[in-house]
């Protein structure tokens, strides 16, 4: 099956800025993204488990957008204008897709 | 009841011990937890529970003290204790100005689960207090994140943060449990009595042992956050934990008398000025204060004022409130 | 009762109050949710409570009116209704075929929560009803796919899907809310007085309440629903998606005459018909007509028929069924 | 009350009724689910529920009978039940002697929803049975893993796994549904009349409903799990698995008289040998004994045992135990 | 360490679809998958999320598949033939793992 | 954006082992870790669901580590310390981030 390249970007950030970052994903012009559920972790600031909690504060989730390379600067300027401040992580994959044409 | 009898009734509550079981279960290291989904239907059902008795309350026996005068204290509260904790903290402790500014929103607002505790207790004691109290409670989650947000402004290195943004104040404004307390005790206060009979089986009597099951897992938070968060609890700190929330009850209950709350409402009061917040405002500071340690506000206000609170204050302010009704009256 | 006094109560009952709660935070844009395993409980806990009612009623009572022809009336409904409703989309709007097919196929289901909203309204004016009306509402989920299915054929440019295989009819004629209202209604009519005696506390008299929370649960995603799926929504649409349940409670009243239910089996039958699936015909379909574009019907059925029906329709249907009785008898 | 007619009526019981709706709608391959964290919270409930029974009803009545003997006797049964468990298997069965230590270690351990379901049925049946029954189970939970790890040593190619592990044992023995258990009998004991009159209504009157709920997802799990685990399941295993629970009620019975146990204390203390565990044991056994296969035992324990003793076991104990006391007073 | 290559298959497809897709798994011969949760999306069919939800419908699930290169187009196709219609995507990575004899 | 070369560890494991190998972690100079819900999945022991459970035993979770390439066979060996015996599987790929010096 014919592959093209393109990029898969995965946030680990604070889920009280979850709406926030999304929301800016429309204006860097990313064709969608997913949020997946983070349960527990560790990092810099500390240890963390979402068992038992109310607050979604402490609390991390997920994001992947997968992107055109042509789009990557643009995304990542708009995560970082958001998240730079913030507890968190941003990597970047190179990923295969089969219909190139939607992302 | 003397005060002696009436913490020695609270301390073997079912709902205390379940908490004491939290605790000791997160102490000893047991793998026992509560799912996140069940602790929010638990958090859920007690905000609907008390907002919906709060507001059959007014329905009920129509609003025997002065609603907007007691809402205005409340706000007032949130406002100011603010400044006074900020001021406590950067005399006794080393906090930057960030992080006491922080652990300052904390307590000058509220906390729901301690709300749910001190009316559980009075349910127990039967001593009815004023079901707009509800209300009250929902207008002092904000204003303590207004000021702490001045407070820090002079040591911040950037302008960062949403505190400026619009829709910011208007998701805080708009936080889950205050819409879910306040919608709730306009749901009672608008069913009157024939909803009231239709949902007691489920608001009314299931809330001691609702209580019970969040207890035990506030217990297990608290307990692990405390492990967790020892690293940031100085002996100036834990101090400022326990003192504070004394400070905000005595500040309750001189606008009690002032107003002329009754016993129950001057406790509710008391509970609410002595009580931190750990879910609306840390979920706030993360957008507005993003450079403030999110771990040491919730260290002191999970870790300490809540037990606290709940084991030693709700008792105190209860027996306080009552002395000052009889006094009152 | 009037029907006037009828929808006034209505409108003051604590579920429809939570409803609008749940409408008005999404609409205001409240972060208030509720974790996708509490909705599945409150789901879970309300088929089991209706089933096991309906079940126990007739473990008590009997078959007080023909079940058979019951049934028979509610497949025939399920079967006819989406040919209606395609002629309907078909003329008014600018769905595509396939579109209005599948709309049709949510309209000729039935709504579990409708369901339960319609038991629970009745419950409180003590008006009884049929108990096997809960199996009627099982036989009635899925014919209505079958004649969807059907109608969709010719505007397909292929035979793609899950709908020509037999796993799929499987699965949809199991799928769980049938499971568990015809399990609990089997449960109900087999273990008789003694086992309701025994789950009563649980089964029937938190319902109220629970019903509070899903409603509650209900505004809020049928809110958000409405929010994202504005742009779905044409006039012609809004129009069908309240005359739509209008026609089916119609044809539900007529059956019902002509087969002599009760005024609380009648208002049952008009509920069920003028209902539409948002459960079990959402997921049926995405396996067997792909095309479609889920967001419409969804938005019709949950932003707009279930709000119209639990706020205006059940209260009618209520008051219809209720002369027809009276002069039926 | 006859055998027969114990049978009869615990076939009908709502809570074993649901079960088999459960197990059903698994084997019929229905998508009927119910989310995890539903299932744990059902689980928490049940476990607080009965622990405070327990403890209420000790500080209600005091120690009817040795209490220390009693828990004595279930540790003796907990560590020696693996070696009747192993022997069996070994002689009538292929599996190796990891696997077969493995499945033992479940059999001399206990089911919390067993207990559960058996203090149901003796609460419907007004039977009433000795509080302290909760500590027993507690104590019964873990000492069988240490009988099973000996038991395995000589076939294990190496030392590997937690059990030599001090954390390990830490764990196991501070596992959550223990320290629920022990926890809420320590609440229930403490907190006395006043906090059993506060609770109750949740605690006490719902816990047949929540039953229901819990062993509708046991039925569903059980019977995915028996589909699944088919191909580990001969019928040597099979046979294993409803022999191994009439041994181990056999001994409880046994011991129960030697003690002096009520009629239901005996009831339950031969339904905690006659059960296998398919929580705490299985996480155990993946630290400790990593190489032997989680399959069989689960199939067994909860395919196999769990609706043996569920449908027949249970009754049969009761009837026996019944008898016995009739004998011995 | 020694470590081999294979490909990561990652699949966001519609709930209802899972049984079907993983069973196809099978016949394809993988040695095994993995389904994360998904709680949240946008794509081009609009926003969803998870909260408050009783119906799979709409929602989405992640399914994760370690594959040999030499099954990747057989696996893929049978993807493929499921999902063609449906709302949903489909990447493949690279990934080094240290036990290939497993895949 | 200039981005770094850093490795993404995936982990997909047995949940009575979590707490041991997280705990590892650290000693293996990790900067931190992430861990998801795993909800179902199938591999050489069979086919599991978390639906329903109320024991973590049967089910796995998925740990995310990001580690500079020094550290990873050293994180790689405290891994299979803990998890050779078990259940689930390990997998390693290459990520870029922005910020390297946080790993
Ligand atoms: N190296 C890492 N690999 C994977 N996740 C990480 C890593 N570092 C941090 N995280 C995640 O990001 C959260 C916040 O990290 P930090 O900002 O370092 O406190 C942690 O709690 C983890 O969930
Ligand atoms: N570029 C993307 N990156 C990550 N996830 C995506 C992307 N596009 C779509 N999705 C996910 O796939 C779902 C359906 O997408 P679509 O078919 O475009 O509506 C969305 O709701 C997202 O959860
Ligand atoms: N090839 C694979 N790709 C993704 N996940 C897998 C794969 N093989 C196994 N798994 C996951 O690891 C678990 C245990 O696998 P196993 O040790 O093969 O039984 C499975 O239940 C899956 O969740
Ligand atoms: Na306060
Ligand atoms: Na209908
Ligand atoms: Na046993």
């Amino acid at each position: 099956m014919q592959t093209h390249l393109k990029k898969r970007i995965e946030l680990i950030i604070e889920m009280p800025l979850l709406r926030r970052v999304t929301e800016r994903f429309n204006a860097a012009g990313v064709s969608g993204y997913s949020v997946l559920p983070v349960i527990a972790g560790r990092g810099q600031s500390g240890t963390w488990s979402a068992d038992g909690q109310v607050s979604d504060a402490g609390q991390m989730a997920a994001v992947i957008c997968i992107v055109d390379e042509a789009k990557l600067d643009a995304v990542l300027d708009v995560v970082f204008a958001v998240v730079s401040k913030q507890i968190g992580l941003v990597t970047v994959a190179d990923v295969a897709v089969v219909r190139p044409e939607r992302f | 009841m003397t005060l002696t009898e009436l913490a020695a009734q609270n301390l073997v509550s079912p709902m205390v011990l379940f908490f004491i079981v939290g605790l000791s279960a997160a102490f000893a290291k047991s793998d026992l937890t509560v799912p996140e989904a069940v602790a929010k239907l638990l958090s859920l059902y007690l905000l609907m529970s008390i907002g919906f008795r709060g507001g059959a309350e007014v329905a009920h026996h129509g609003l025997s003290a002065p609603l907007l005068e007691t809402v205005a204290a409340g706000i007032a509260l949130s406002f100011a204790m603010p400044l006074v904790a900020f001021a406590i903290l950067r005399r006794i402790t080393r906090l930057s100005g960030v992080d006491a500014a922080a652990v300052a929103a904390h307590y000058g607002s509220i906390s729901a689960v301690t709300l749910a505790a001190v009316t559980g207790a009075l349910n127990q004691l039967k001593i009815p207090y004023e079901g707009y109290m509800i209300a009250v409670a929902a207008a002092m989650e904000t204003p303590a994140i207004v000021t702490a947000l001045n407070l820090a402004r002079p040591y911040r290195d950037t302008t960062d943060g949403a505190g400026k943004d619009r829709a910011f104040w208007g998701e805080v404004l708009l936080n889950g449990s205050v819409v879910t307390l306040l919608g709730a005790f306009a749901v009672g206060a608008i069913t009157g009595e024939r909803g009231y009979t239709l949902v007691k089986p489920f608001f009314v009597e299931l809330f001691a042992g609702f209580l019970c099951l969040f207890l035990l897992d506030m217990g297990l938070v608290a307990g692990r956050g405390l492990l967790q968060g020892r690293k940031n609890l100085s002996a100036a700190l834990a101090v400022f934990a326990v003192v504070m929330p004394l400070i905000g009850a005595s500040a309750g209950a001189g606008l009690a008398i002032l107003i002329g709350l009754s016993a129950g409402g001057t406790a509710v009061l008391m509970t609410l000025a002595a009580s931190a917040s750990y879910i609306a405002v840390p979920a706030a500071l993360r957008l507005a204060l993003p450079e403030a340690n999110p771990a040491i506000p919730l260290t002191l206000s999970l870790g300490v004022t809540f037990p606290f609170n709940l084991l030693i204050g709700i008792p105190l302010y209860i027996s306080i409130a009552d002395r000052i009704a009889k006094v009152a009256h």
